[in-house]
């Protein structure tokens, strides 16, 4: 019961993962675009963490989901926001 | 089902190279661009450790006495990506130093448009 | 003997306190990278004496090789970083007097950095340290691409940013896969355990690391980046780019072939890539109008040259690629930093603004036609030799398709001599035109300062020497290619 | 039509991976022969080096010239970041939209707390997750909260660049003084103390904490950078 909860919950996070880098892809909106390559950052946290590997999961959740939102948004803010065609 | 399950982590990591290099590839937009080089590097550095995990083992660290070496997860891979890790977001601060002046000087991020603005 | 880990760790060190220096006296900054060159220079050369007995082997961290990283200090590393050293002097020299606009202090420290990844990369045992080097490398030459800040700078660094990150991305995934594979990502370790798998499985990470490493090297469909690069770099790193950086990139793929995957398959297929490489960018070359942008796909051709004498994968074939290396690296050098002051003279790099250039400044478009003739392989100088050597290697094959194959390469060859020989005619031989665009800038230069005269005639002095004197080079690039191609000997220099 | 070439080249490149991948089932490194590398650090690491976190031993002392290298390239995109944008950054210091009296106040009492954490990251790095990096990489984003908070607390950019250069310099050294013994760069010359303690394993928290620094003041500088506007 309780492995089987353990896989779908894996499989969740696996699906999440994808979920959000394809809107990363598909969003015309930068800043939302941005928002969801963190989240795809965030959920790889939690993988990296579920592989035993908690210094990388550190160094993704503080370096791949905090500064590089943050120099993301910085830039965006300095140019443009929406994709032109 | 469970053949799904035992690969998830390798599934993850190659839909986002994937996803990363389409990106990379199809989009106009430079900074859509550099969220798939992005997203291409969080998938390589979620290879890497998957390829170094050992199952049912633990984190490399010795926190109690009571862990045994034996059964603890390669730390190889984790130095390694802590590293490739770094390199990104170094990569991707000066992209996006590089972005800021291409926009000041063409008023526009689309690469084709640069092109031909270039001559 | 002194460490060769002094080669990699001086000038790093020394790039790192150069903003703290410029901080404090900003004239300063521009010996840093002088003084650091002049230091490699010497220490290589004290090493090579000692490599071409045996090659220096030495762990970092204390511990025996495959548990930590190694540098291999044999006599192909000690070539090459004894090549970075001497290219990397003259054009730190020659950057004294040209760099004058921008952040000067962080173009020097940018600068050293470059060749101490360059140097590292090519001295160290280890595959993901070599990846890291290799970044070193890249990374410094995007922000250098990028120095002048001007549109079309801007618009090549990012163009090379992006194509250069997708090849890192393809190395670490090759790396990534022969760590599962092996288990270790010591070089000699790998190459030791390298026939325990299928040669099936080993073919994805084989083709992940070429191509990667490929982005810097510039072999065919790969290059894209590497003409407005070259172009639109300052010319000091022009001649960097086109001197060292590539090279650095040509020694990947030739490790990753020889030591570490030991692939005959492959060679073949490096002859036909080096010769599709040499052929299409000598007819990219033959229709440029921007001399930059010229010497820039001839560039791509001799290193299609390089890849075709490797691909014979015979001793004398890879000698031959190395000492045209070598060769390419020199006379190369000398064109860009020639060319340089000859464009900022004529305000502009179309060929047509230098026509009659040869009457204003003689002293450095002398140099820049002996360049030239090196380039294109006419006796006496440099180029000669090591084109007789690829000639004299794919001859010895005993095979009527190398023999036509070599034949295409000496027709690229000709190509190349009709454009080059069509700037030195406009440099000589016609009389300036005159029109709007050719201004003349600050009138009383004439020639190109000493700072720029004396890199300049030093690489030609070295040109004509070795092509004079080959035999000086010739015991030691043997040497090198015995390393490449006897792998054995290789693996137990370093595992013991 | 691009996304057509992308598709076929996608085509090719995923299922090649996943060809290879097939070979290296997952889960199933144990399997690996005992000379390997990795089962050297997880079994004779703790004794060798005197750290409790086998990441930082290996990030650190068995491989620490790939750190060396890291540093470089983040020195390299704050430093080349610093040139591409050099024409702009004739105004000094930025001066955002002034943020309300409580997101000042939350900031600069904010701003402390996450220096320390981010210096306890980094000196537990041979115990705990986390070093060098992870620490840097909080101190930095605690210098962004700051940037964008509270425009007084505005690091001066030279005292960032001191921090980076005597850092790396340290680092450097601290190599060298290993050679300098008669050992190797990097080689551990201090005593390992007691296992499992805050003063242990040697050059470890030392290297570190100068890794720390640099990363941290690195980012720093590299936000700031970025924040500046231009003329």
């Amino acid at each position: 019961m309780l492995d089987t909860l353990r896989e779908i919950a894996q499989l969740g996070l696996v699906a999440l993962l994808l979920v959000g880098a394809v809107c990363a892809c598909m969003f015309k909106d930068l800043l939302n675009a941005v928002i969801a390559a963190a989240f795809v950052s965030l959920i790889a946290t939690v993988l990296f963490f579920l592989l035993h590997a908690p210094d990388v999961a550190m160094a993704e959740a503080s370096i791949g989901a905090a500064i590089t939102t943050a120099i993301f948004v910085i830039a965006i803010k300095k140019t443009t926001r929406s994709e032109e065609e | 089902m469970s053949a799904l399950y035992e690969n998830s982590y390798y599934i993850a990591s190659v839909g986002l190279i994937a996803v990363g290099l389409y990106v990379m590839v199809v989009k106009k937009n430079l900074i859509k661009v550099l969220i798939g080089l992005s997203l291409f590097e969080t998938g390589i550095n979620l290879l890497f450790i998957a390829v170094g995990y050992l199952a049912g083992g633990t984190a490399p660290i010795f926190s109690t006495h009571s862990l045994l070496p034996g059964r603890m997860v390669d730390p190889v891979p984790q130095a390694v990506v802590l590293t490739a890790i770094v390199i990104g977001v170094a990569v991707l601060a000066l992209a996006l130093s590089l972005t800021i002046r291409l926009y000041e000087h063409y008023g526009t991020l689309n690469l084709r448009k640069v092109r031909d603005l270039k001559w | 003997m002194v460490n060769p880990v002094l080669l990699i760790v001086t000038p790093l060190g020394l790039a790192f306190i150069i903003p703290l220096l410029a901080s404090v006296w900003t004239r300063s900054a521009k010996y840093i990278p002088v003084v650091g060159m002049l230091f490699n220079l010497i220490v290589s050369l004290l090493l090579l004496r000692h490599a071409l007995d045996k090659p220096v082997v030495v762990t970092i961290g204390g511990f025996p090789p495959p548990f930590c990283i190694n540098l291999v200090a044999g006599p192909l590393g000690l070539m090459l970083s004894l090549l970075i050293a001497l290219v990397g002097f003259a054009v730190s020299i020659y950057a004294l007097g040209y760099i004058r606009k921008g952040a000067t202090a962080r173009y020097h420290a940018l600068y050293l950095l470059l060749l101490a990844g360059a140097t590292g990369a090519v001295l160290t045992g280890d595959l993901f340290n070599l990846f890291v080097f290799y970044e070193i490398l890249c990374i410094s030459s995007y922000a250098l691409v990028a120095y002048l800040g001007d549109r079309d700078g801007i618009e090549a660094a990012v163009k090379y940013l992006i194509q250069g990150s997708v090849g890192s991305g393809l190395v670490l995934i090759g790396i990534a896969i022969l760590y599962g594979l092996f288990g270790t990502l010591n070089m000699a370790d790998i190459a030791q355990h390298i026939s325990s798998v299928e040669p099936l499985h080993l073919f994805v990470p084989l083709v992940f690391l070429i191509t990667g490493f490929g982005v810097e090297a510039a072999v065919f469909p790969l290059n894209a980046w590497l003409p407005d690069a070259h172009a639109s770099a300052p010319s000091s790193i022009s001649a960097i780019l086109s001197g060292i950086a590539i090279k650095v990139g040509v020694y990947a793929v030739a490790r990753v072939v020889f030591t570490l995957f030991d692939a005959s398959g492959l060679f073949l297929f490096l002859v036909l890539l080096g010769l599709l490489t040499l052929l299409v960018a000598e007819m990219s070359a033959f229709s440029q109008s921007n001399i930059k942008r010229m010497l820039a796909y001839s560039s791509i051709g001799q290193i299609g040259l390089i890849v075709f004498a490797f691909g014979l994968a015979s001793p004398s074939g890879i000698s031959g690629g190395l000492f045209q290396l070598t060769s390419h690296a020199l006379a190369k050098a000398l064109l860009f930093l020639a060319a340089g002051y000859m464009i900022y003279r004529a305000g502009s790099m179309e060929i047509s603004a230098l026509e009659g250039m040869g009457k204003k400044m003689p002293i450095t478009c002398f140099a820049f036609t002996i360049g030239v003739f090196s380039l294109v392989g006419m006796p006496p100088f440099i180029g000669f030799p090591s084109k007789l050597l690829i000639i004299k290697a794919a001859l010895a094959q005993q095979s009527v398709w190398f023999t036509v194959l070599i034949a295409l390469a000496l027709a690229g060859t000709v190509i190349e001599t009709v454009y080059f020989f069509r700037v030195v005619q406009a440099l000589y031989f016609k009389e300036p035109t005159v029109n709007g665009q050719t201004q003349q800038p600050t009138g009383s230069v004439h020639e190109a300062p000493f700072s720029a005269m004396a890199p300049i005639y030093g690489l030609l002095i070295l040109i004509l020497l070795l092509g004079i004197y080959p035999n000086l080079l010739t015991g030691a690039l043997d040497s090198a290619a015995t390393e490449l191609l006897e792998r054995a000997a290789y693996i137990t220099g370093v595992l013991g | 039509m691009r996304a057509v070439i992308a598709i076929c080249l996608l085509a090719v490149i995923v299922p090649v991976l996943a060809i290879s991948l097939a070979e290296i089932p997952f889960g199933a490194q144990g399997a690996a022969t005992p000379e390997k590398p990795w089962i050297h650090y997880i079994s004779q690491g703790a004794e060798e080096t005197g750290a409790a976190n086998i990441v930082t031993s290996v990030v650190v002392t068995y491989r620490g010239f790939d750190t060396l290298g890291e540093v470089t390239v983040l020195f390299i995109a704050a430093i080349g970041l610093g040139a591409v944008l050099f024409s702009r950054q004739q105004r000094k210091g930025e001066k955002l939209e002034g943020a309300s009296l409580i997101l000042q106040t939350g900031c600069r009492f904010l701003f402390p707390l996450i220096l320390l954490f981010g210096a306890y990251v980094f000196i537990h790095g041979h115990l705990t997750p986390g070093g060098g990096f992870q620490g840097g990489v909080i101190v930095a984003s605690g210098f962004l909260l700051a940037y964008l908070g509270c425009a007084d607390i505005n690091a001066r950019k030279r005292w960032l660049n001191a921090t980076e250069s005597l850092a790396g310099a340290a680092f450097v050294i601290a190599g060298l003084i290993g050679l300098a013994l008669g050992g190797d760069f990097l080689m551990n010359f201090l005593p390992k103390g007691t296992f499992n303690r805050l003063f242990s394993a040697g050059l470890i928290p030392l290297v570190y904490a100068a890794i720390g620094f640099k990363v941290g003041a690195e980012l720093a500088g590299i936000v700031a950078n970025l924040l500046e506007k231009p003329e």
